[in-house]
Order: C-alpha cells, then structure tokens, then sequence
C-alpha cells in the first residue's frame, strides 16, 4: 500500500513548520512497511490523547480512538489486553502524558502492556495557547508562568527507566530516518514501549536551532546496558544546557501483562450450566 | 416459630459474618425463607460487628430491629443490642465471656461455658462460634444431623473439628422452641454483588475493571474469585480513572464491560462516562451508594447519589440507569443493562447501595426473568465503506471492531462526522448531537416492554409508598402490613414517566421512603408533576428496619 | 449609524483578533458602545478566524449575523461571510489577496493595495491589519486623529509604523458614512473572563489555581498576568485534581482561592467538590461551559452543564450557583460568589460559557453594585476550646486557622462529629448531616436580599422569554423588540423558586431560550411547578444572533 | 508538653500488633521535641489519606485534614504554599501516594514543596480488606488477584531519585529509634522528603519475620552521594529477595517551590485604587 493511502481527507491544522509533521510521515512509512510485512493495516489500533498532537489521528487513516486529554494510555492498554493480535500505538503530549495522566504512563511501563507510546514533546502546552510543560526548563515564560516557572522540569525518560520501562528512545522532529527507525523499532519491541520525541513547536517553543547545536546520535552505545542508559538518560536532564543523545536509549526483554495474565478458559461456555451449578453450591 | 430474627455478634475479624451465613444456611437447609442484614465499622479487626438473621415462612428481604435470638460471645453483644430483645427472647451467652445480664423478666438467658468446651477440645478461640452455632441449633430444635451437614458444607478444612465443637454446643443446651417451616423447596442464599455478578455475567460479561471501593468491593472479590470459573478477564488498575478508560478500551475493541466503584470513585469515572456517551462506546457501571458526602461513612448504607447518577458527565447524551430493589431484580437489570448498553452504544449505571450489595437472602432465579448475550447492531459489510457514526433513524451506528479488513473504525471524543473524523461544522455538530440523542427514543420504547416499576401491595389503596433500590424489601412487606400501595421505580434515566402515572393511578396521598436527607426521588418525580405529600427519610447510614418503617408510617399516617 | 456591525477574519495566528479590539477600541473613542463577538477554531495558525464588532449608540451585549462593514484581508474572508452582508455594505478587501467579489448590487466595494502598501513601507504582512483598520477609519468618518491615538496605544511598541501604515490605508480610503455616536461618557471594554476575575479580586481572591482549559483560559492569563499587580498567587499544577485539591489546602489555610475550568477538567474536580461540601471548605469553582459531551468543540459556545454543575459530587451538601448573564453581573456574582463561600463554607460554582467569556463589551462599574472582601465568621476563642464543627442555629461553625495557638483545627471527609474526628455513630451521623444542610436555609434569605432573578422588557407582556447565562444579552434586545418580558434566573442554587413565581405573574406563555439540546432550565423549573410552553435551543457552539433569535421568535409568536 | 497530651479521645482502631503504632509514636515523639523546640504545635498541621493509615490524624492532636484517598499531598502543598510558617506532614498509605496519586507525589517531589510524607508502606490495601498494590511483589494473592498478580510492584525510591526528591529515607515499624530519628530529620529538612515506612500490616501482610532477616541500618553511607544512594535504592527492588538497607537514603540541598515562587505584594493594598486604574487603561 502507498502511505498516502494511509491518509485522511481531513485538512491538516498543524502550523507550518510543525515538528508534528515528520512525526506522522515517519509513522506512515513504518505502518507501510508493517501492512506489506507482518502487520495488515486493520490490526493497528492508534490512540490519542487532546493537544496539537493528537490531531494525528485524524489524519491517519487506520483504526483510531481520540481519546481525553492525558487518558490516551489506559485506553490503548484496554484494547490490548482484549485483543492482543493487535498492536497498539499512543500518540501523546508532554501535557499530556508527562502531566495529566503521568500515573498512566507510569503503570503501563509497570505491567509492560505491549504498547507503543509515542511523547511529542514540544515541552510547552501548545493548543491552549503557550503554557510551561513538565519538560519545559525552569524559568519558562508561558501564559500561566509570566514571571518565568519556578520548577525545574522532569526527566521524564529517567523517570520510565526507574520505573522498568523496557523500552526507552528519543528523537527529534528533524531527524525523519531516525524517527522512522524508532517507531519501527519501537512498534515491534514486545512490551512497553516510549518514544520521547523532542517535537518542535515551530509557534511556541521553537527550538529547531538549539536542538540542532545540542543533539547527537547514540554510537556504539549497548542498549541492554542500563548502567550505559542511565548515564546517558543523565547527560541531559531536560533543563540544563547538555548533549542531548538521540537513538534506542534502553530496551530489555520482559514478559508482558497480556502474556502473563491468567488465560480464562474460552467464552461462549456453558455459562447457563455454570450460573446453575453455582446457586446449587449457595443453596 | 413462622418469622423470627437471631442476632450474633462479636468484635470484627472475629468470623462473626461467617457464622451469620452459617446460620443463614442452617435455617435455609430446615426450609426457611432468609434475609441477613451486616453491620460493620470501617476496620479490620476489633470494634463491633453484628449480623441479624431473619427467618421466615414468606419470602423476605428486610430485617427487623427486634431479635429473638442473641448470641453473644462477648459483652459487647449483650450490652448493645439488649434493647432489641423481643419480650420472650433467648440469650444464649458464652458464660466464660459475658457477665451475669441481669435480663427483663420474659427474657431467658441460657448461659453455656462455651470457651472452657473449646478449651478442651484444644481449637482455637475462633471456634466458639460453631460452638454457638451448636448450642442454637438444639435450642430451636434443628436435627443434629442437619447441624452437622451444614457445618462439614461449610468447613472444607477441618470440618470434623467444627463438628465436633458444635456438637458439644448441641449437647450443652437445651431446645426451648420448636421450628414451623414452611417452604418444600430450597432457594440458594446470594448477596446482592453475587446476584448483580450473575446478571451480568449471564447478560455476556467478559471484563470487570475495579478499583476497590466499599460497597461494591465484595463484587470485585465474587468476578475476581470466579474470573476462572466463567472465563472472565478481571483487572485492579492504577485508579478509577484508569479503570473507566481501560474499560472503555475493552468496548471499544468489542468486549462487554463492566466496572464497580462508589461515589468517590465515580466522580473520578465522570469524564469517561461523558467519553462514552459522546464515542458511543458502551460502559456499565455498577455505582453502590454509601453515605456522603466525601468520604462520609464507608460501611454504611445510603442513597444520595440519584441525581448525580442521572447528570454526571459534561454535555447530554443518553444513559440507562437502573435501580434494582432486590436480589431477582439485581440480577436481571444488571444483565439488561449490560446488553441494552451495547444495543445503543450508551452507558449505562446500575445504581446499588450497601445495604442491596452485602444484604444476603434467597434467590429465585425461575421468577428473576429472562437474560440472555444479546450481540449489538454489527455492521454487514456493504459498499460504501465502514463509518462508525453512520447516521440511521434510530441513531445507532452498526458495530465493527478491529481487527476487520475493510473497515477503519474510528471512534472519537470530539465532534465528529460519520466517518469519525474531529468537527467543527455547525450543522454537522447539530445533526451528530441529534444522532446520538435519538437513541432515546428507541430505548424508551424498548423499555416500556419491561416491567420498569414495581407496584406493589393493595392494588386499591389510596395510600401508596414511594420508594427505589434497597428500600423495596422493607415497604412492600410493612405496606402489606399496613394495606398501603408500594410503587417502585426501577428505570430512573430514561424515566418512565407514563407508567409511573398509570402506577399511581387511584392514588391520593403518596409517601417518599428513602435513605437521604432531602428526598432524592421525591424531586426528581416533581420534574413530571408528580407531588410527594411526605416524605419518610433516614440518613444515619443504616437501613430502615421493618419495624422501624411501619411505626413512622403510623405516625405519619395518623 | 446608530447600529451596525464590522466583520473582519483571516487566518488564525494572524493578528486578526487583535484588530478587532484595536476596532472595538477605535469606535469605543468614538462614543460609540460595543460588544465583540470572537469565532475561532481550535487549532493555533491557519483556519478561519473572525470576529464581529458591533457599534451601537445603547448599550448592547449581543451580535447580529449581519454586517454592514467587511473588512477582507484574504478571499476566505469574502467567500465565507459574503451572505451576512447587508444590502448596503462595504466591503474593504486587499486587491492583491482577495480576487474581484462580484457582490450583490447595493454592495459597495472599496478594493485598497493594502499588501502593496504594506511592502512598500517595509513592514511585515501582519501590519496589513493596521492598514485596514486605517482604511475603516476614514470609510465611516472617523477623525485621523482619533485613530493615530487609539493605535499608539495599541502597539506600544513600534507604534509609529503602525501609525504610518494606518495613516497611509486612511489615505488610499474614501469616507462613505457617517458616525453618529450617542455617549458622551466612556466606559472601558472588557471581556467577560476579565469581568469574572475583577470580581473575584475585589471579593478578596488570594489564590487562583487552574490547569489550561478553553473556555477559561483566559481567565488563568488574566490572573496570571495581573498576580503582581493585585497581590495574587496563581499556580497551575499537575491536573485538574491537584488543582481542587490545592485550592482545598490554601481555603483550610485560611486564603480565599478560586479554580477555573470546563466540563472535563470539572468531572476531575467532582470529588473534590463534594470534598469540599463535607470538610465544609469553601472553594469557588469557575466552570465555563463548551459543547460536549467529552471534547466536544473546545473554542465554541454552550449550556449543557446546568444540571451536572447542581448535583456533581456524591452525598448531599449546600451549593451555591449562579449563572453571570453579562459583564457586570460576571464581576459582582463572582466576587458574591466568594463571600457566600465563605461566609457559609460551602462550594460555589461560577457558571459561565464561552460565549460569556470571550465576548467583549463595556463595562459600567458604577452599576454593577457593591462588593467588598468580606471576613468569614471567625472564632473569638472561648472557654470549652475550639470545635472546627461546632453545632450551630445556622449550621455555620466559626473558623480558626492554623496557627493559632489554643485551637486545633480537624477538617475532615468522613462523618464527623464537632471537633473533626471521625464518627460512625448513627445519632452523630443525622446531626452533623443536619448540622450541614442547616446552612441553606440562612443562605436561601440573605439571597432573598439580591437581584436573583432578572426580569426586563415589557413587564406587562403576556409572553416571557426564560434563559439563563450569557443568552441575556441576546434575548433582552430582541424581547425590547418584539414587546416581550424576559425572565433570567441568575442564582439556580439554591433555586429561587418564590421570586421566579414572582417574576412570571401575569406570564401566561413561555419560551425557553438556550443553547442545548434538551432545555436543561425549563427542567429545572419544570421541578418547581413552572411549565415552559415552548422552547428555542442551538446547540451547534455558535451563540444566538441577535437576527436570527428575532427570526425564531417570530416564527414561535405566530 | 507530654507525648499523651498529643493524644486525642478517639478510640484506636487498628489492629493489635499493627505496624501504624510505630509510626504514631514515633511521631508523637518528634512532635513533643519540637513544641519544646523550635517549632509550637499549633505551627504543625498533618494531612492523611484513606486507608487505616489515615486514621492516625484522628489520634493526633493537631491542625489536620483527613483528606481523600490519594490526594492528601496536593492538599499539603496547598496549606504549605499559603502559610509557609507550617510544618506541614503528609500520612499516605501505599495504595494512596503510590498508587491512586502517585501523580501529585511526582509533582510534589518536583516543585520540591517543603513538606514531609510518610508512606505506610504495608504493601497492600489493607482498609479495603486485601488486595495487592503498587508495592506488592509478583504473585501477590489479594483479593483482586485471587491467582496471583502479574505486575511486579515499583521501587518507589528508586522512581522518586528520578523525580529529584530531596529527602528519601527508609523505615520499618519495628525500628522505633531509627524511625523517629528518620521522622525528625524528614521534617527539619528543607524542601520535599520522602520517608518509604516498611510497616507490617499484621492482618494481612505480616512480614515482621521476613523484615528481620532482611533489613540493615545504613553504616557510613553519604546520603549526599547520589551514586551511592541510588546504589542503596536499587540493592531492593521490593520483590527479588535482598538486603534492605533502612536510615537516610538521599538528601539534598535544593530552593524550595514557596519560597522561589514570585512573592506578591502584601495584600489588604488599594485593590479599589488598583481596579479602577486597570479599568482605565481598558477604556
Ligand atoms: C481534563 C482536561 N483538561 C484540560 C484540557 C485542555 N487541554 C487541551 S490540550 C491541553 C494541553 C496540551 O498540551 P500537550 O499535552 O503538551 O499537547 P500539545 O498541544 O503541546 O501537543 C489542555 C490542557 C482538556 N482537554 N481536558
Ligand atoms: C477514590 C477512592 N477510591 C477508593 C477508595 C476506597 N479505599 C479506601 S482505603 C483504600 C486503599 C487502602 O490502601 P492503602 O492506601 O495502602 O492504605 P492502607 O489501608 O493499606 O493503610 C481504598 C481503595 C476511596 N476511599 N476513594
Ligand atoms: S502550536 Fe506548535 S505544536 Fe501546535 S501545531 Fe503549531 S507548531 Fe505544532
Ligand atoms: S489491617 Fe493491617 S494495616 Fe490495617 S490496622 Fe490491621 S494490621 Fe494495621
Ligand atoms: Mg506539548
Ligand atoms: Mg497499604
């Protein structure tokens, strides 16, 4: 299938210059390369929470729930476990995972539900119009933090790694190969899975330039180190003015919920027999 | 005896509640009709539990204040319910562990040593409470063989110990009345979780998502316990946030739902709840009312959370909700809530309270009526492609779930056209509200096929009580008492306000009972014009009593 | 021109709602009054954006659909709003952006090299905005004078270009109206978000905590951005959780707060509300309503909230909510709002909507009525210590805050009992119930005491329009002309049942005027014995026009 | 003042040989020393949860608010932020802070507010009568998990180190001394502290035993090594089978949220003056 055959007829609302862009395109080469190889299209399930970010869904065209904002997680995690032939992809905000629903992000890399969650992280509240973010540095001026936030933000692949995410990377909207490879390596990791995309807002936190200075691809670095990780997670804590690696950051091989749950005997069983042999026992 | 109420006590973590469905068996296996009534505080061990277990020759589903039988293991028991004493009661006290009780003459105490015979026989404390058991048993004059039978059923491990301990109990005390039963067959004993678990399972369950919250804790325990049983998938997510949004997965990927929770619980589910009625994913939550506000009094019982029921969740789209009044009644509207749920594509509220999901009595499912697994409208393929919000007469769109080939489902929680896609057209936005909402009008139809209110009673009265949920056990059997007209409505959204006139037809003084302070019911049928004369409220977390509810209704109707 | 309307649109990010101010402004020096109504999509660049200034020599506080002025900067603007013209418009376009209109005959057009203009001074594309808004200036006669000043202070920085710019778009136009303004005084012109958070501050705000949510994020701005000036702490937390929660913390700490948000981030706020009713904390929630349910359509207008505001928290507890109708009312119920609060410690809800919000109009302080920071009731210490719920004739207990030695201060969310420890007892539990309820009789009589119900037209038409909210405006110019009375109940809880009865004596037809698509108010009175006959709902986000409610209304009339 | 004239009349509830006794005489302790010291209790106010945890606020006599399940801490910080001259200390149980507002603890922990929570760690709901939580290991058979839970719990030291806490300490309930020294320390320290209380719910997770064999005070450990303590943290995982090590994990200096958040002009100022002014640059 062609990728364009992945899109919508809904008018794309992004800004121009948008880092939401590479993210969709390098979503659609890899669900192309998923439909002609081991994914048909109808098996993908897309999710998304509210922000500038979630309108993704509307633009691609597979299975799709546009969820509320920073709820996305625990819907994709439902649809999972149900029908774990599907894969699963959330898109998300830094709002909006990282902030609203955090204890979703945080619980889902604890059960390792076989999920893909990709952050665009623009570090900023875009479409309520310019707020700090959990990942915005400290001293930010946004709408609600004029005087500049007084608090420094989250690492938030630091935190995941503390909480046994088994699969850890970060990109950036300018790099669409290495995107690519991500969410492709990302989509088929069994298990959790997060893609912190320094997504840029090109109208509120444009930082296309810093980024390009700072950022630097992961060389020979072991994945399945976690010491490596961790130094590397450390180099940047989001606020201060560091390197900031760019690759698969951590990825470990655990069992995942789906997997591991109690399998329940098939439905369709005599459930009547059953409901009936239970009174008996409470008579 | 043909009705008569025993009452056993002790300090919680005690086995108190275990005893009492002991007893309730026992009576049950001798052909009695059972209610039992629980009062716990909200602690784990310690403190003061109690269960009243009412026996009768009809069936019941309310328990009286006045007991005729006391148990008691400790002072306690004796001390704060020697009130409830019905003039000719039997004390039946562990004589190592209650003081002289210096009873009202009338009142007999039969004092047993009952530690020292556990002692003896080397068991644990615990074990008083089969001895008890025992003891009770021979004084109302249960077969010794029953006892036993019903004590082995009861203890898979060390069966033998209890019986023997309850045996020495047996021989210790004396018979001092004699049973009168009356039922042939034998009805099994469900509480209301149980009978709310059965209906849904019977209605095609095939996940429950809870987050612990009394009351509804025990039906998360009974589908967590059977999950095996009946091939159901049960999960305790991070929150109840977590809980509605996973369930709403579930749906969405085409599995029957359900969730559980109690007022705190659902304010945290309001925002799924509006995501399901705006991306018509079907959801049933099982709300189990205790007293409020806040955090309030959590092992008690209530029923102020009506309206908020009927108007959670930001914008109008259509919900059942439903209050069953006993255990028949939880069992099918459960069910039915579930399959009329995913026949519209609409949440749907059970709406319990404490005392219906922990009260334990018979249940009949021969008169509960028919439940099957309905499947949802599902989409027959057809040429112009799959759109999930497809506008139709009734405004239900045929169902697809992934993974379909050829069909893109989209489900949206903004305005969306048919296809699914975000809008912000207003015609559009006018024509998908008036789609979702049409769904009403098939739904009130649909339901006027039921049986939505309960009328109760004498037919002719011109007196009639208005009651929902839990109370329907008390009002029916004190307006039978009392010759009065009991009229109950079940369905509260979509309300059925036509058979509640044709109910309350004849009708000329009507009378509110319910457990919250302002009449919930009461104002929610002033909105079709129907007056409450009085109104009969209790709000100190426990149940009416029957007793108690025929004497403020003489006062009230003197 | 005594009335008439100025459209100007354009993309989204390009200054186009900046100029509608600068316009409001412009014809606000004038004499003239205004009110400005925004449409906007939710997305941040591109789309469709536009809004309608409307200039009248009265006071008005509603828009109508047709403009005589069209001020064209690209051809979405013409193409999308060219049926709202007037037979006798003016069209002002861009002749580089805006290909040959073909208007209606009567339509004059007014084609200006605005993009050329712009180039030529070297100025970005955005200041093509100023150059039409000096093209306006001189089209309807305003003096070049008035103009150069109001756009100085509009662009504090490079004004001059702008003034250049401006000046050279005044040149290129020609004058072909003229002004005939009315007032000689000036009132300032506010949005209602402004309004809501005046009132607040001069009812005594300490505190303002919100989480970004459209329609009340202007709010959260305002605040933010005057914290310093008004001696505020504004903080947005983690989610609207943390944010009632917060604001909990602070009230028991003894500082008015208040908390802003719409339908989804409410649902997140529900048990801190009803959290609120049982510690007896006040907290004023400020909920502006949007279309739902869920999303719904974030930057438009609705009233579906109503009966989710009046019963939203599990238990039952005294809630006040009031329902602003226009900018003055906005900033006196507010800050109202926030003296009842505190004054009976209770949960206050400011229901507002977008629509109220984000319209602009002016702002008579004079007449908007007195409001002053009220103290709380505050212990005076006393011999038996301090109870944080001691009993009282009007369930008010007085407040201590820590610290403040010799009194511990128990807030708590389970049933309680005076000093705030936790009870089970059923006595205790009916009286601190009571105890809490008690405070709705007080609060209901010093409500007696305000303007709860506003009541204008013709008093003695026979036909009523009922509508709540920021329909006021709306239905109080066209009830003026079409000799109708208007009913606007501004407090809904508790309901002033009497004074609405009052207020409809002698009404004996009414029309329910809303933006919902049930008639959540004509329910509501419905509860009350008061039957509306008719009603007139939108519920595709855009607020009633002026024209188009005329229209509807006629058509209900006939 | 005498420990018991910080007693109230309320009845204690918990089971006998509850873990929870620990930490209320151990607190009852700190609070005695500091009302002789440098801090009257009138200036302390205590904020619980939901859970037998909670009920502690109801047996100490001082300011407290018995809050909700799961989100005493933003209630904390609100009382913290407006009245920065209290001590204000957080009761939460594990099902609470870890669990149902695991998110306000991350942003408690963030803003480094200046507030001390102890967690009841028992490692299961116990008030809801068994089931397993955050910090139950695998396999736990709660109530909820008849067959054993899938999830393997999370460290929640180790996630908060992540989340920049400026305080971590561990406890248990038998360790009387330690603890109140622990508790002591967690309060005088400047910004968010953390202390992890091990106590042993003796009905239904009574791991006293186990506790005993596990646990080791920390000896010559630098709390401000941040290498060494997330060594400490990591030792146990709170579900494999290792040494435990209790004392003062991680401390840290850091500005505390109320004291950089921008202080606004004393109130009761012309705000009639200041209105009318803002009413006229609007005209
Ligand atoms: C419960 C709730 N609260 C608030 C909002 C309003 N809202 C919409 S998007 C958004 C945040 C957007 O920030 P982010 O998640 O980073 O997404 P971005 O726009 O930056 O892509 C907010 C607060 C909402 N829709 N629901
Ligand atoms: C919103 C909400 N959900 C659920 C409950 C019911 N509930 C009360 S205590 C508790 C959990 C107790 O576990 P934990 O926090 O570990 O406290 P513990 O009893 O173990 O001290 C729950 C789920 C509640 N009160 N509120
Ligand atoms: S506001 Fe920022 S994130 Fe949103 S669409 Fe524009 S550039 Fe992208
Ligand atoms: S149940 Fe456990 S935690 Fe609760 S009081 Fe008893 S021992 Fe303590
Ligand atoms: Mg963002
Ligand atoms: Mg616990």
């Amino acid at each position: 299938m062609s990728s364009s055959a992945l899109g919508t007829y809904a008018p794309n609302t992004w800004c121009p210059g948008c880092g939401n862009f590479a993210i969709l395109n390098g979503m659609k080469t890899v669900l192309k390369d998923l439909a002609e190889g081991v994914c048909p299209p109808e098996n993908v399930v897309i999710v998304s929470g509210i922000g500038c970010h979630g309108k993704i869904v509307d633009y691609l065209d597979v299975n799709s729930f546009y969820a509320i904002h920073g709820r996305a997680i625990p819907v994709a995690e439902g649809i999972k476990i149900a029908r774990p032939e599907l894969k699963v992809i959330c898109f998300c905000g830094d709002g909006d995972a990282y902030g609203e629903g955090i204890e979703h992000l945080i619980f889902a890399a604890k059960r390792n539900v076989d999920i893909t969650v990709v952050v665009h992280n623009n570090r900023v509240y875009s479409l309520t119009a310019f707020q700090y973010s959990p990942t915005s540095p400290a001293g930010f001026k946004g709408r609600s933090t004029p005087l500049g936030s007084v608090e420094a933000p989250i690492n938030p692949l630091e935190l995941l790694l503390a909480g046994r995410a088994s699969f850890l990377a970060r990109g950036t909207s300018r790099g669409m190969t290495q995107l690519t490879h991500l969410f492709r390596e990302a989509v088929v990791h069994r298990g959790f899975a997060l893609v912190d995309v320094l997504q840029v807002c090109a109208t509120y936190n444009n930082l296309y330039d810093y980024y390009a200075r700072k950022v630097y691809d992961l060389q020979d670095h072991d994945p399945c180190d976690r010491t490596a990780a961790l130094a590397r997670i450390r180099e940047w804590d989001y606020n201060s003015d560091a390197r900031i690696a760019l690759g698969i950051l951590y990825r470990a091989e655990a069992a995942t919920f789906e997997e591991t749950f109690p399998a329940s005997p098939p439905d369709g069983r005599d459930r009547d027999g059953r409901i009936r042999a239970f009174l008996d026992r409470s008579a | 005896m043909k009705d008569f109420s025993v009452l056993m006590g002790g300090k919680a973590g005690y086995g108190i509640d275990r005893s009492a469905s002991i007893l309730g068996r026992l009576l049950n296996s001798c052909g009695y009709r059972i209610y039992i009534y629980r009062d716990y505080p909200s602690l784990i061990r310690g403190g003061h539990t109690f269960s009243i277990i009412r026996a009768a020759t009809v069936r019941i589903a309310a328990h009286r204040d006045r007991v005729d039988f006391l148990l008691a293991l400790n002072q306690d028991t004796l001390d704060l319910h020697r009130t409830r004493l019905s003039p000719s009661a039997l004390v039946i006290l562990d004589s190592e562990a209650v003081r002289d009780p210096g009873l009202p003459d009338g009142v007999r105490a039969m004092p047993l040593p009952i530690g020292k015979i556990v002692k003896e026989e080397g068991a644990q404390e615990v074990m008083r409470n089969a001895c008890m058991i025992g003891a009770f048993a021979n004084a109302v004059g249960i077969p010794i063989a029953t006892l036993e039978k019903t004590l082995a059923e009861s203890f898979p491990q060390d069966a033998d110990l209890n019986v023997r301990i309850a045996g020495r109990g047996f021989e210790a005390a004396g018979t001092v009345s004699k049973l009168a039963p009356a039922a042939a067959d034998r009805l099994p004993l469900l509480s209301g979780s149980q009978a709310v678990g059965l209906g849904l399972i019977k209605g095609g369950l095939r996940n429950y998502v809870a987050y612990p919250m009394t009351p509804t804790t025990p039906l998360l325990h009974f589908l967590a316990e059977e999950a095996q049983n009946f091939g159901l998938k049960v999960i305790h997510p991070e929150s109840e946030l977590g809980v509605i949004l996973m369930a709403i997965g579930f749906a969405y990927a085409g599995q029957k739902v359900a969730v559980g929770t109690s007022g705190g619980g659902f304010c945290l589910m309001t925002e799924g709840l509006s995501l399901s009625g705006m991306s018509e994913v079907p959801v049933v939550i099982v709300l189990g009312q205790r007293p409020g506000p806040s955090t309030g009094m959590p092992t008690y019982s209530g029923q102020a959370d009506l309206h908020f029921a009927l108007h959670a969740g930001q914008g109008e789209f259509v919900r059942l909700v439903v209050a069953p009044g006993d255990l028949e009644e939880s069992y099918l509207w459960s069910g039915r809530a579930l399959n009329l749920a995913w026949k519209y594509q609409i949440p749907a509220i059970v709406l319990t309270d404490k005392n219906l999901n922990e009260g334990v009595g018979n249940f009949d499912l021969a008169s509960a009526g028919e439940l099957d697994d309905e499947p949802p409208v599902a989409w027959n393929g057809g040429e112009q492609g799959y759109r999930r919000y497809e506008d139709s007469p009734t405004g239900v769109s045929p169902l697809a779930f992934a993974p379909l080939a050829g069909a893109v489902v989209k489900a949206n929680s903004y305005e969306h056209e048919e296809y699914g896609i975000s809008t912000e057209d207003p015609a559009v936005t006018a024509k998908m509200q008036d789609k979702r909402l049409r769904k009403l009008k098939p739904l009130a139809e649909e339901l006027k096929g039921f049986r939505t209110i309960g009328v109760y009673g004498d037919e002719e009265a011109s007196t009639a009580l208005l009651c929902w949920g839990s109370n329907k056990g008390v009002c029916v059997e004190s307006a039978a008492a009392l010759g009065l007209k009991v009229v109950q409505p079940i369905v509260l959204s979509p309300f059925p306000d036509d058979a509640l006139r044709k109910a309350l037809a004849g009708v000329d003084r009507l009378i509110a009972v319910e457990n919250n302070a302002t009449g919930q019911l009461a104002r929610l049928v002033a909105a079709y014009g129907v007056r409450v004369d009085r109104m009969i409220l209790k709000y100190d977390g426990r149940p009416f009593a029957l007793d108690e509810l025929e004497m403020r209704l003489k006062e009230a109707l003197t």
